[in-house]
């Protein structure tokens, strides 16, 4: 397979993309959000068709036209996209299986055995003849990459596959890939993970604004250099924000400005005690599936309350509807920003203004000049790429639509921001801009509970870790026990400090 | 309410009872006659109204009745409402269907089961074997009355607007079989000739469009009342008069009651009767043929009349009127 | 019972749902009714009844589990009625090619539409809308008059009944009648059992589940939405064609009146069934059963003897109202278990 | 980046980008229609000014009329464009709800005496008492969709089938009949005015709903619940109440509809009264170019949408199609148009539309 050249329409195009992948290597795609990486291979899988270029196989001199996933399949390529894409109306198995063959007669029995014992082997905690809408997140990731590694195929393109995997998981997958490259299978691997580039990746290709950056050997690109390839600029050091981190904590002494008590929601955590002061940065960890959304969610108003009390600056508050927590000063960003997140159809613009509207109130709508300003400036602020703030939201890539939505909810100047999973796909240029704009965002004294799976991320910014599992809050650390192996001790369940 | 449904378990179980013990033997104990009628929607017309009212009236407990009702302007419904009435065991299935077509298979059933069937209203495309009378207005009739009334106006030329009823419908088969027949004979103009499905804003519509195109036309043939009314809001909307000794004349059918009072005050030129009326005779019927006796006439023709904008009286509109 | 509800897909908890809801209004009528109710062919006669009905909801369920809808086959049926009328008495008379006539009629619709849905990508609504119209029209424009059909062997096979062994009932007369179906109903059964097996078993039933579940999604699994969804389509009108022939078989009779408003008896069995009109959910066996519950509680109605015409309409509603209601309720009540 | 920007603003002339635009595909259609009508026959477009049987004047002619008939139908795209967009479904009973409020109208101003001389209330009354009834319809079939999560259409199937057995039930289905002229304004002419009145009144429902989307957030709230509910949720919005809403809203536009149909006879028939209008509104909404699935829509567009629909049955009139035949042609032509209007044609259309612009300038300059 070699020398793929193609260019893209819409808003921005791929301009002139190269790329080679090898029988039996695994080769990273990387570059910053909507560098094209997702087109890119969209293009390849014939979701999107191409204006221009060819797509040649296994070395041959004609080049193949896809114009579908289903041709793409049949030609031994076989995709796992960024954006989860199974039905979630269907079973597990029927997910894994449908749509690879032709054959109208199908052994369901037979099928369900086989997903059954692929689910096995690769420990996925759920049941083939389950609806797949039942499962999480991560369980559904996994089964979409059990789908993928179970076609035989020539090609295998994951693209940001371990967004929402925690490390085992990862690993799992890791051992997977390795399998599957000593069998001769070409691995596409797009991630903004730069560690898991170094662990599995044997070449990188990267890919800036659309246009073709480079192919590197991996041993030939160190990781610093590979950040500035991405960004076209150095990276700021990291411990800049270490620095900054430092001199937040002089916020420690006030008062809390929230404050839960036995607090519990109808979504199945145990009832918790939480608090945030002002200008501080804290962090809910655990692993996942221990209840880390819930907990924001309760303290947001998002699922329904059943228990407990919300203080805010000492005072009682009632939080029983988003809409209230919203006025008390809170904002709230999802971490599934599909589909809690976006309003897919609507612009850029009102996709910004919306929260800051609705507080405004009904009779009090946001003038178009005044949307445009408020659009404008958060683009610029936090950088965001698109062709206008008119183009609908779901069109942007996928960490520019998280880019907005955080706009959004800075946009109405929140008291206590909540940040469930902000980072997720988010190239690293633009994680750092996060963390620092979270720090900065906490001196200028806003609070802020920031929630992540890498737990790397929230020891760089948060002062004080809650510590869950189970649903259940079961222990804090701050200051010196700010480290890795205490987290995970806590986790563990090793050590477990109440105050 | 609930007595009704307690009542009907009652004769139901003695129907079954006495089933095993003939046909005649049936509800001769001095029960009540149960009657299955089926009805077109009574809020489809005036004249509706006014047929199913009379029908109410008559079939009640005092008159030695247990009537119930089904009702429906579609003919599949109405078909398996009877089919209904037959498991029920009705003594007699009174009926006037949607459509005359499509009743034979559901008549032969009734007939099976020993249920007599008496048509009213609207006579349907089956043989005659298959009901046991039928309490009809004959629409061609009708027509013609007013196709020679109209005749009779003797105008220098007839350029007639004609509002037909729903397709197909006995009453606007034989309203317009006259006109038809007076067209290809007598050199009527149709200006033009749509259905308006009994419907007075779709003939408001048909009008209105004759009205924009400039087309000249002198009588208005609304084969009902509605239509008619529809007919007239357009000509008001358009500056064009209306009734007696005006420039169009408007004829309407059914004989409703606000329709005569039109016609009396010389707004209207005619009206058809079409007598809604028939529950007498059918009690009548009934009366008969529990007694044994034979029925001489198979289909009992109502009788009706048209009214003339000169010389209906007051009297009329209130005896006539529905 | 909280477990086995929590594990229930959708399709099978709605289907559950109507199958319950159907016995309960039937052992009810038969409680407080009585009467006919309790003869076997007053079962018998709703399905003959509704033969047409439950072929064409199994094709409103099909499109309707895609995503789609389609509101022409109540028109189709009108056409294929008044064209095989028309046929039968007027031109050839020959009964097999009345058949074919009807399969290609409806076929024609189910292609037209489907290409402009799938290929040109208009909304199924619309398209379908314009097909109801279009069939309407045409229909008058074969003919306006309704007319039985004399033609005898047509008659014979309308007259033909099948009688079902054991059942039976004593009429007024005394004389013990064996229950019996029509034709129509033999037809639709073997419809129903051929795209239940279809939709269940076969890949290309699942595809039309996943493309209503999600189209982008099934699109990236590798289906071919786009014949999907024509497909879909297709099979609506086919089975709109044969409905449309078994409707013709139980009347007899040719006429632009006939099937008014079909298409919402399909839709609204359907939905009763457990279909969900925005798409991946459903069930054929519950779609039977929701014509079923829907011909039932016509009957209970017309049956009950009430004293004022609108009441039938007011109380159909306020049946169907409650039975919406129930389903909602116990879908709602089961999120809330699955957020447990 | 910025220089490409305006390099492609450019590129882009004026006809390509009404091409793109959503309302495109209607006013190409009332193009289409009325290019047609000027070839087949131009007296089509003539407006005469004429007097009525009461002496005052008014304008008649194609135009009018469909200014005139067109009206109902408009008012109600108002209301199920909201509905469509909230919901992403239909409501199938705005024909029986207009029954229902017609009804109202006439036993109100006619008492228990179907046929008085002299109206029994004001007919502001009447029509107040309407709006509330038609709203609490609305409301029924809000709670039904927003509250129950019943799916739209089937919901309002309940109304669909009950809404004229209620009509007749509030009149105890005796025909009611407004004597008194004053009522037939609405659906007429008011003296002195010679432009019949429906317009007026579609034009003021149509000005307070562009005041509503410009001066509330009505529009962006729908659009948004219509699009992702869940995000509305988080995002402070009451999902529920907004759908509910626009059902309610929805039940206004039917009674201001139902004043118009039962003053243009100043009778009522329950059965027939704005029979199949629910097809007419939402293929409105969709000849609009507005996803009948939910989320974005454009108000200006099912107006239009439905005067192309009046235009069209208007036309098919004048050329003296057979009534019940005139379903098939309408198919048709509906078919036809939203071929045009597909994104596949609509591109090829701007490629063209481009070459003759093109042309053009070069024949100027030549
Ligand atoms: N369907 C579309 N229509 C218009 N523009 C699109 C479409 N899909 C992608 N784009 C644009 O193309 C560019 C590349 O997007 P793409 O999704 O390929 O980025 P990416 O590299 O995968 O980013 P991320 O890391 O955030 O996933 C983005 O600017 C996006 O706005
Ligand atoms: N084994 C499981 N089976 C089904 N659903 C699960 C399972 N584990 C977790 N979930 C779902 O995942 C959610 C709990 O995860 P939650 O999002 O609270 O965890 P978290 O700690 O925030 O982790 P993350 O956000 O990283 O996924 C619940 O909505 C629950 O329904
Ligand atoms: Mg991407
Ligand atoms: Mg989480």
């Amino acid at each position: 397979m070699r020398n793929i050249h193609k260019s893209f329409p819409g808003v921005r195009a791929l301009k002139g993309v190269d790329f080679h992948l090898n029988k039996g290597e695994i080769h990273a795609l990387m570059g910053e959000n909507g560098a094209g990486k997702s087109t890119l291979i969209k293009v390849l899988t014939g979701v999107y068709s191409k204006d221009e270029g060819q797509i040649f196989i296994d070395g041959k001199d004609k080049a193949v036209s896809i114009h579908s996933p289903q041709e793409a399949q049949k030609l031994g390529i076989s995709t796992v996209y960024q954006e989860i894409t199974l039905c979630p109306n269907l079973s597990v198995a029927e997910n894994m299986y449908i749509g690879r063959s032709n054959k109208i007669y199908q052994n369901w029995k037979k099928m369900n055995e086989d997903a059954d014992k692929i689910l096995q082997n690769l420990d996925i905690p759920a049941k083939a003849s389950q609806q797949l809408a039942s499962c999480s997140i991560a369980v559904q990731q996994m089964v979409a990459i059990a789908r993928a590694v179970d076609m035989d195929c020539k090609v295998l393109i994951l693209d940001e596959p371990t967004s929402s995997l925690d490390e085992q998981e990862v690993e799992k997958l890791f051992g997977l890939m390795r399998d599957l490259k000593a069998r001769g299978v070409g691995i596409i691997f797009v991630t903004h993970f730069l560690d898991q580039v170094y662990e599995v990746c044997d070449k990188i290709t990267v890919l800036r604004d659309g246009g073709l950056v480079g192919e590197y050997a991996i041993k030939d690109l160190p990781r610093v250099q590979l950040v500035s390839k991405m960004l076209g600029k150095e990276l700021d050091d990291l411990s800049d924000i270490k620095g900054e981190q430092k001199a937040d904590q002089k916020a420690e002494s006030t008062e809390p400005l929230f404050e839960t008590k036995d607090l519990c929601s109808d979504a199945g955590i145990k009832p918790f005690d939480f608090y945030i002061k002002k200008g501080e940065v804290n962090g809910f960890t655990g692993l996942l599936g221990s209840g880390r959304s819930e907990c924001v969610r309760a303290i947001f108003g998002a699922d329904r309350i059943i228990g407990g009390t919300v203080k805010k600056n000492g005072r009682q508050v009632k939080i029983t509807k988003p809409l209230d927590a919203m006025r008390h000063g809170i904002g709230y960003l999802p971490e599934d920003r599909k589909r809690d997140g976006i309003v897919g159809d609507l612009s850029v613009r009102e996709n910004i203004i919306l929260a800051l509207q609705v507080l405004r109130g009904f009779f009090r709508p946001i003038s178009r000049a005044e949307a445009n300003k408020f659009a404008d400036e958060y683009i610029k602020l936090l950088d965001i790429k698109t062709a206008s703030a008119e183009t609908p939201i779901k069109s942007l890539s996928g960490g520019n639509q998280q880019k907005v939505i955080l706009a959004r909810w800075l946009l109405t100047h929140p008291e206590y921001l909540i940040l469930d999973e902000p980072t997720r796909g988010i190239d690293v240029g633009t994680k750092v801009d996060i963390q620092k704009l979270v720090l900065k965002l906490a001196g200028e004294g806003m609070s802020v509970t920031f929630i992540s799976s890498e737990t790397d991320e929230m020891l760089r910014t948060c002062s004080r870790l809650i510590v869950m599992r189970d649903r259940r809050v079961v222990g804090e650390l701050s200051g010196e026990d700010l480290t890795q192996t205490k987290i995970m001790s806590t986790i563990a369940g090793g050590e477990s400090k109440h105050e | 309410g609930s007595s009704d449904a307690g009542s009907s378990a009652a004769t139901g179980s003695a129907a079954t009872d006495t089933a095993s013990a003939g046909a005649t033997s049936t509800d001769a104990s001095g029960d009540l006659i149960k009657v299955g009628i089926i009805n077109n929607d009574p809020n489809e017309s005036g004249y509706r109204t006014a047929n199913d009212k009379d029908m109410k009236n008559t079939f009640t407990e005092a008159n030695g009745y247990e009537a119930s009702f089904a009702y429906s302007l579609k003919n599949d419904e109405q078909i398996t409402a009877a089919q209904k009435f037959i498991q029920d065991g009705v003594d007699y299935l009174l009926l006037s269907a949607a459509d005359t077509a499509g009743w034979d298979s559901v008549l032969k059933d009734a007939q099976d089961a020993g249920i007599r069937v008496i048509l009213f209203d609207r006579t349907i495309d089956a043989d005659e074997s298959l009901y046991e009378a039928s309490i009809v207005s004959d629409m061609a009739k009708e027509g013609q009355t007013a196709v020679d009334w109209l005749k009779s106006q003797n105008l220098s030329e007839y350029n007639i607007i004609h509002l037909q009823g729903v397709m197909g419908s006995a009453a606007q088969q034989g309203r317009t079989g006259a006109l038809d027949d007076a067209a290809a004979n007598d050199g009527f103009n149709l200006v033009t000739q749509q259905t308006a499905e009994w419907n007075a804003e779709k003939a408001q519509q048909i009008v209105q469009s004759v009205i924009d195109a400039g087309t000249p036309f002198n009588v208005i043939y609304a084969e009902n009342d509605d239509m008619a009314k529809g007919a007239v809001a357009a000509l008001d909307k358009a500056n064009i008069s209306h009734g007696v000794g005006k420039d169009v004349i408007v004829m309407g059918f059914d004989c409703n009651k606000w329709a005569l009072e039109e016609l009396k005050a010389g707004n209207w030129n005619y009206d058809g009767q079409c007598n809604p009326f028939q529950a007498s005779y059918i009690d009548e019927i009934i009366k008969k043929l529990e007694n044994g006796e034979t029925i001489s006439e198979k289909t009992i023709i109502m009788d009706e009349k048209g009214f003339d904008a000169t010389t209906i009286t007051q009297e009329d509109v209130d005896n006539y009127g529905i | 019972m909280g477990k086995k509800l929590k594990n229930m897909t959708d399709t099978n908890l709605l289907l559950t749902i109507t199958i319950v809801v159907f016995f309960a209004m039937y052992i009810g009528a038969i409680v407080f009714q009585g009467k006919g109710f309790l003869k076997p062919q007053t079962f018998f006669n709703i399905l003959n009844a509704n033969a047409a009905l439950i072929i064409l909801s199994c094709g409103m369920s099909l499109v309707m589990i895609t995503g789609g809808i389609d509101i022409s086959v109540g028109g189709v049926v009108a056409l294929v009625s008044m064209s095989c009328a028309v046929y039968l008495d007027f031109g050839g008379g020959n009964v097999f090619i009345s058949m074919l006539i009807a399969v290609a009629i409806g076929l024609a619709f189910g292609i037209v539409q489907g290409f402009l849905v799938a290929y040109l990508d208009i909304q199924p609504f619309i398209v379908t809308l314009a097909g109801m119209f279009f069939a309407r029209g045409m229909t008058t424009i074969v003919n306006t008059k309704p007319f039985n059909v004399a033609n005898e062997n047509f008659t014979a096979l309308k007259e033909t009944r099948v009688f079902v062994p054991g059942m039976g009932s004593v009429n007024k007369l005394g004389n013990y009648v064996n229950a019996y179906v029509e034709i129509g109903v033999i037809v639709a059964l073997m419809v129903v059992i051929v795209m239940f097996v279809m939709l269940r078993w076969t890949k290309m039933g699942r595809s039309f589940y996943a493309v209503g579940g999600n189209n982008q999604s099934a699109l990236m699994l590798g289906i071919n939405v786009k014949r999907t969804k024509f497909l879909s389509h297709l099979l609506c009108g086919l089975l709109a064609g044969i409905g449309g022939y078994v409707y013709f078989l139980h009347v007899g009779s040719g006429s632009a009146s006939h099937a008014t408003g079909m298409e919402m008896n399909a839709i609204a069995s359907s939905i009763i069934g457990g279909t969900m009109l925005t798409g991946g959910v459903g069930n054929i066996i519950g779609t039977f059963f929701g014509v079923l519950s829907l011909s039932t509680i016509q009957n209970i109605v017309s049956s009950a003897g009430l004293d004022q015409a609108w009441w039938t309409g007011i109380t159909i509603a306020a049946m169907l109202c409650l039975f919406l209601v129930v389903q909602s309720v116990v879908i709602a009540r089961k999120k809330k278990m699955l957020q447990k | 980046m910025s220089k490409e920007k305006t390099v492609e603003k450019q590129n882009k002339n004026f006809l390509s980008g009404l091409f793109r635009q959503q309302i495109f595909i209607p006013i190409a259609a009332l193009i289409i229609l009325a290019v047609f009508n000027l070839i087949a026959d131009p007296s089509f477009f003539k407006i005469t000014l004429g007097y009525n049987s009461a002496g005052d004047p008014v304008l008649s002619g194609y135009l009018m009329t469909i200014l005139d008939y067109g009206s109902e139908l408009a008012i109600l795209a108002i209301g199920m464009t909201l509905v469509t967009a909230a919901s992403g479904g239909q409501d199938i009973s705005v024909g029986a709800a207009i029954a229902i409020a017609g009804s109202v109208i006439l036993r109100v101003l006619c008492g228990t005496n179907s046929r008085p001389d002299t109206l029994q209330a004001p007919i502001i009354v009447a029509f107040l008492i309407a709006c509330v009834v038609a709203m609490l319809f609305g409301a029924f079939n809000g709670v039904l969709v927003a509250y129950f999560k019943i799916q739209p259409m089937v919901a309002t199937l309940i109304l669909y089938t009950a809404g004229r057995s209620i009509a007749a039930w509030i009149n105890n289905n005796e025909l009611p009949i407004v004597s008194d002229p004053t009522f037939s304004y609405f659906g007429g002419f008011i003296p002195g005015i010679p432009i019949p009145t429906p317009f007026f009144i579609a034009a003021v429902c149509v000005l307070v709903i562009f005041l509503v989307l410009k001066f509330t957030t009505l529009g962006l709230y729908t659009q948004s619940v219509g699009i992702n509910e869940n995000s509305s949720k988080l995002n402070g919005l009451n999902p529920t109440f907004i759908k509910f809403l626009t059902f309610v809203i929805l039940g206004l536009c039917v009674a201001v509809a139902a004043l118009i149909k039962v003053s243009r006879l100043s009778s009522i028939n329950y059965s027939v009264i704005a029979k199949d209008i629910e097809m007419d509104a939402i293929l409105a909404v969709a000849l609009g170019g507005n996803s009948l699935s939910g989320g974005k829509f454009n108000m200006a567009a099912s107006i239009l949408g439905a005067y192309v629909i009046q235009f069209l049955t208007t036309t098919l009139y004048k050329f003296d199609v057979q009534s019940d035949a005139l379903p098939a042609y309408k198919a048709v032509v509906v078919i036809l148009l939203v071929v045009l209007s597909t994104p596949k044609v609509r591109e090829w259309l701007s490629a063209v539309g481009k070459k003759l612009k093109q042309s053009k300038t070069v024949k100027e300059v030549g």
